[in-house]
């Protein structure tokens, strides 16, 4: 279970917001709503640990997140707006470092598969600065579907997707709830998911 | 005892309670240094060895002391900030690099001016000299680092780390004398044994040094306050100053 | 894991050759440009070159130093290697070693060369290699706490060599100085046994500096 | 390996590679880093041949000798154990007199004698009135010839 506790965040001079209080259970999904520059991207930032609140706390399964530490790391993954794609390696390559970065070493042949099942076959051994911003979106994402953790904190996974690309995506995160894994994201899309519990947070 | 010390801790209340520091403090600076130079150039005897050229221990020493001094206040202090996360003490050590870095080049400046006529050369690179030119440097380091950042948390932190890292530094110009043959001398006054000068030159170089310490003291309040203002400038409270004093 | 990291780095430096090679001809053409400045006297550059080589050494190592952490914090990856559930100082230590497998260990395969240069005997081109070798992977290591402290930051490349150079300066007096008092006959162990000290304390503690440094950059 | 085990390796290592690197330092400082040679040192053949490098020691009583050109200087520096004679063409510091500390900088020539290039007075950390200074060199006269008797 993930809990924020009154998160206040400070960026230089303003106060982006304050009192920010929600609970997630097993199976359910949050989205962070809320205009450009109410802070989405920097409360996402404080749920993975990047970035420390200004007051308040953050709590997986009543325990500090900071005082976990890679306990922690090792049931999330989050995939920030920067996808973590190296122009110079190839997708294939890309995709083996990072989930092995997430702490889960995969072969050429299970990379292989995640990557058709995100539409990019044939296009696997291309160095990743010929592929296309969706193509690359897809190679970042095709860690989700390697990366086995509980809880996903994804920074506007859809943006520069297709409609067959965001189907699929939508696809895989409700199976993921289905599988009792939670979610909070980032989108300015309207999605289509079902779950058992979806609530909003609203950011002014 | 009932003195609660959390609330000084809190910018504002150091704030007003260092606006009643500064005066006591500065005019024991200017009381001591007054002192300390009447007893280093008219009441102190001249030297054996260097005549009246020595005279110039009264700031060298102070100066050098000072120099390494501060900079482990910063360490202290940056690194207090770093581990509670509080927020004053970073501004303290921000405060204190300048005048720490000033402590260091007049130490450099008068030494050089010292050994001129003494050892016959301004600058020798051995390990005394050379390992506080290394402390100039991490000064200059610390503050440009600070400057550069925006973020005034990510610039106490960062600053933080430069400032315990450089650390290492400041037992080794202390024992660098003991340690190398240096051209240097060795210290006259340690804690372990009897000073090696004459009383009333000792007197004058303690005072002075108190004076030095008065002036820091005094110059890094004033600092601190002035940053305490520039990153509170939105709360309530520094409005109400700004309102009070139009 | 530390060694995916290591490898990937020395992969990305595969596919950029360019960069790689940019360091190592900097160097080459620092030294080199020495006896042509300061005249053909061979007694002169005798003495000179410890001191020239370890200076160039120094000044190519930084330039390298903002590659080692920016182009990963541009895409994101520095992101996910702070989230990674693996130690961090651990992956700290694998790209400061691929760092310096890239851009040091070139530096020494080439000291020897441009010692000839200098003229400079058989005996003090070995203790000139050694003493780089003993003492560019320091470079690396503290170079990557300057390296994360600067991250991202405007005039981050002069900023790491005001940080870092200081540092650096123990490394240089010994360094070089073990090639002088070998040179004098007095043989270079303390100076190496120091170097030795350098690396492996710096093997411990800068690993670990640098972690909570970027962690402090990336918040 | 469990990541207990992991960490308690990582930590044990670390702590030998810093004993490891202390005792490194202890070894380099029982060694040659020194700023100056002492004439002892240059005896023993601690000192670099053919190199200029640097002798420091007490200059001898009464060695002192001005050659007839008014600039060349031959003195003995000596650190009571054995004696180094050097010969300096140059103005020479003001604290320059026998008896005081010296560091010269030089090459040993083939015939035994420090030619110094530069001469650099190195004074010690005692600072007293002169009346105080000869008072205590009367008291150290005195105690000798106690000593003596």
């Amino acid at each position: 279970m993930l809990q924020g506790c009154n998160l206040e965040c400070v960026r230089g001079d303003r106060r982006l917001f304050r009192d920010v209080n929600f609970s997630l259970e097993a199976g359910g999904l949050m989205q962070v709503q809320g205009p450009n520059g109410s802070g989405k991207t920097s409360l996402l930032r404080m749920l993975c640990g990047l970035a420390a609140p200004a007051h308040g706390e953050i709590l997986w399964n009543g325990a500090e997140i900071r005082s976990l530490g890679g306990d922690y790391y090792a049931v999330m993954t989050y995939l920030g707006h920067l996808g973590g794609v190296k122009d110079d390696l190839t997708a294939i390559e890309n995709l083996r470092i990072s989930s092995a970065l997430g702490g889960i070493e995969i072969d050429e042949n299970k990379a292989h598969e995640a990557l058709q099942h995100m539409g990019l076959g044939g296009r696997e051994l291309l160095p990743a600065k010929v592929l296309s911003q969706g193509q690359r979106r897809r190679v970042t994402l095709a860690r989700l579907l390697v990366c086995g953790t509980v809880l996903w904190i994804l920074d506007e996974p859809l943006t520069a997707l297709d409609t067959a690309a965001v189907k699929l995506v939508q696809g895989l995160m409700e199976r993921h709830l289905e599988h009792g894994g939670m979610i909070v994201m980032t989108t300015h899309q309207e999605i289509e998911i079902t779950a058992i519990a979806t609530q909003r947070l609203q950011l002014a | 005892m009932a003195i609660n010390w959390f609330k000084y801790s809190s910018p504002a209340s150091f704030y007003f309670l260092a606006g009643k520091m500064i005066p006591l403090f500065s005019i024991a600076a200017i009381v001591l240094c007054a002192v300390g130079l009447y007893i280093g150039f008219f009441v102190a005897p001249t030297d054996f060895q260097q005549g009246e050229a020595y005279r110039i221990i009264f700031i060298h020493v102070p100066a050098a002391w000072m120099s390494m001094f501060l900079y482990v206040v910063m360490a202290m202090w940056s690194g207090i900030g770093l581990a509670f996360n509080t927020r004053l003490s970073s501004m303290i050590a921000t405060a204190i690099a300048p005048t720490g870095a000033m402590f260091t080049f007049l130490a450099l400046w008068t030494g050089a001016l010292w050994g001129k006529p003494m050892w016959g050369t301004w600058w020798v690179w051995d390990a005394r000299l050379t390992s506080e030119l290394i402390l100039l440097f991490l000064y200059i380091g610390f503050m440009s680092l600070q400057a550069a950042i925006d973020d005034p948390r990510r610039a106490d932190k960062a600053g933080a780390m430069i400032a315990l890292v450089g650390v290492v530094n400041i037992p080794i110009i202390y024992f660098s004398v003991k340690w190398w043959n240096t051209l240097h001398q060795g210290a006259s006054v340690s804690l372990t044994q009897s000073p090696k000068m004459a009383t009333t030159m000792l007197t004058g170089m303690l005072i002075m040094s108190l004076a030095c310490w008065m002036y820091a003291i005094a110059v890094v309040l004033i600092r601190t306050r002035a940053i305490i203002l520039e990153r509170e400038r939105h709360t309530a409270w520094v409005g109400e100053l700004q309102g009070a004093t139009p | 894991m530390f060694f995916w990291i290591i490898r990937r780095d020395l992969l990305l430096a595969m596919r950029r050759r360019a960069d790689v090679l940019t360091t190592l001809f900097f160097f080459i053409i620092v030294v080199s440009l020495f006896p042509l400045g300061v005249g053909p006297e061979m007694n002169m550059l005798r003495t000179m070159a410890p001191g020239v080589v370890w200076v160039a050494a120094l000044l190519a190592a930084m330039l390298s130093l903002g590659r080692m952490f920016a182009s990963d914090h541009l895409d994101g990856t520095l992101e996910q290697m702070l989230l990674s559930p693996q130690s961090l100082p651990l992956l700290v230590l694998g790209k400061a070693l691929a760092h310096w497998l890239v851009t040091g260990v070139p530096l020494v395969l080439m000291a020897p060369v441009l010692g000839i240069q200098y003229d400079l005997p058989v005996d003090a081109l070995l203790v000139l290699t050694i003493s780089l070798l003993l003492g560019t992977p320091v470079l690396s290591l503290i170079g990557a706490i300057g390296a994360a402290l600067t991250l991202g930051l405007r005039g981050g490349g002069v900023l790491v060599s005001l940080l870092v150079l200081p540092l650096y300066i123990p490394v240089l007096i010994f360094g070089a100085g073990a090639v002088e008092a070998s040179a004098a006959g007095l043989g270079a162990g303390a100076h190496m046994s120091l170097l030795g000290a350098f690396l492996l304390a710096s093997l411990v503690l800068a690993p670990w500096t640098t972690a909570i440094s970027l962690r402090i950059s990336m918040e | 390996m469990k990541p207990r085990h992991k960490k308690l390796a990582i930590i044990a290592s670390s702590v030998t590679a810093l004993g490891v690197a202390s005792i490194l330092v202890l070894n380099a400082f029982q060694s040659n880093l020194v700023f100056f040679f002492s004439p002892s040192q240059v005896a023993a053949n601690e000192a670099p041949v053919g190199k200029s490098f640097r002798i420091g020691g007490l200059v001898e009583e009464g060695s002192v000798k001005r050659q007839s050109d008014g600039v060349t200087v031959n003195f003995v520096v000596t650190d009571t154990a054995k004696v180094i004679p050097v010969v300096y063409t140059g103005i020479l510091p003001d604290l320059f007199k026998e008896g005081k500390g010296v560091v010269a900088q030089g090459k040993l020539a083939n015939d035994g004698i420090f030619r110094a290039d530069e001469v650099l007075a190195k004074h010690d950390e005692n600072y007293m009135p002169p009346e105080a200074a000869s008072a205590l060199e009367q008291a150290d006269k005195a105690r000798q010839t106690v000593l003596v008797q």
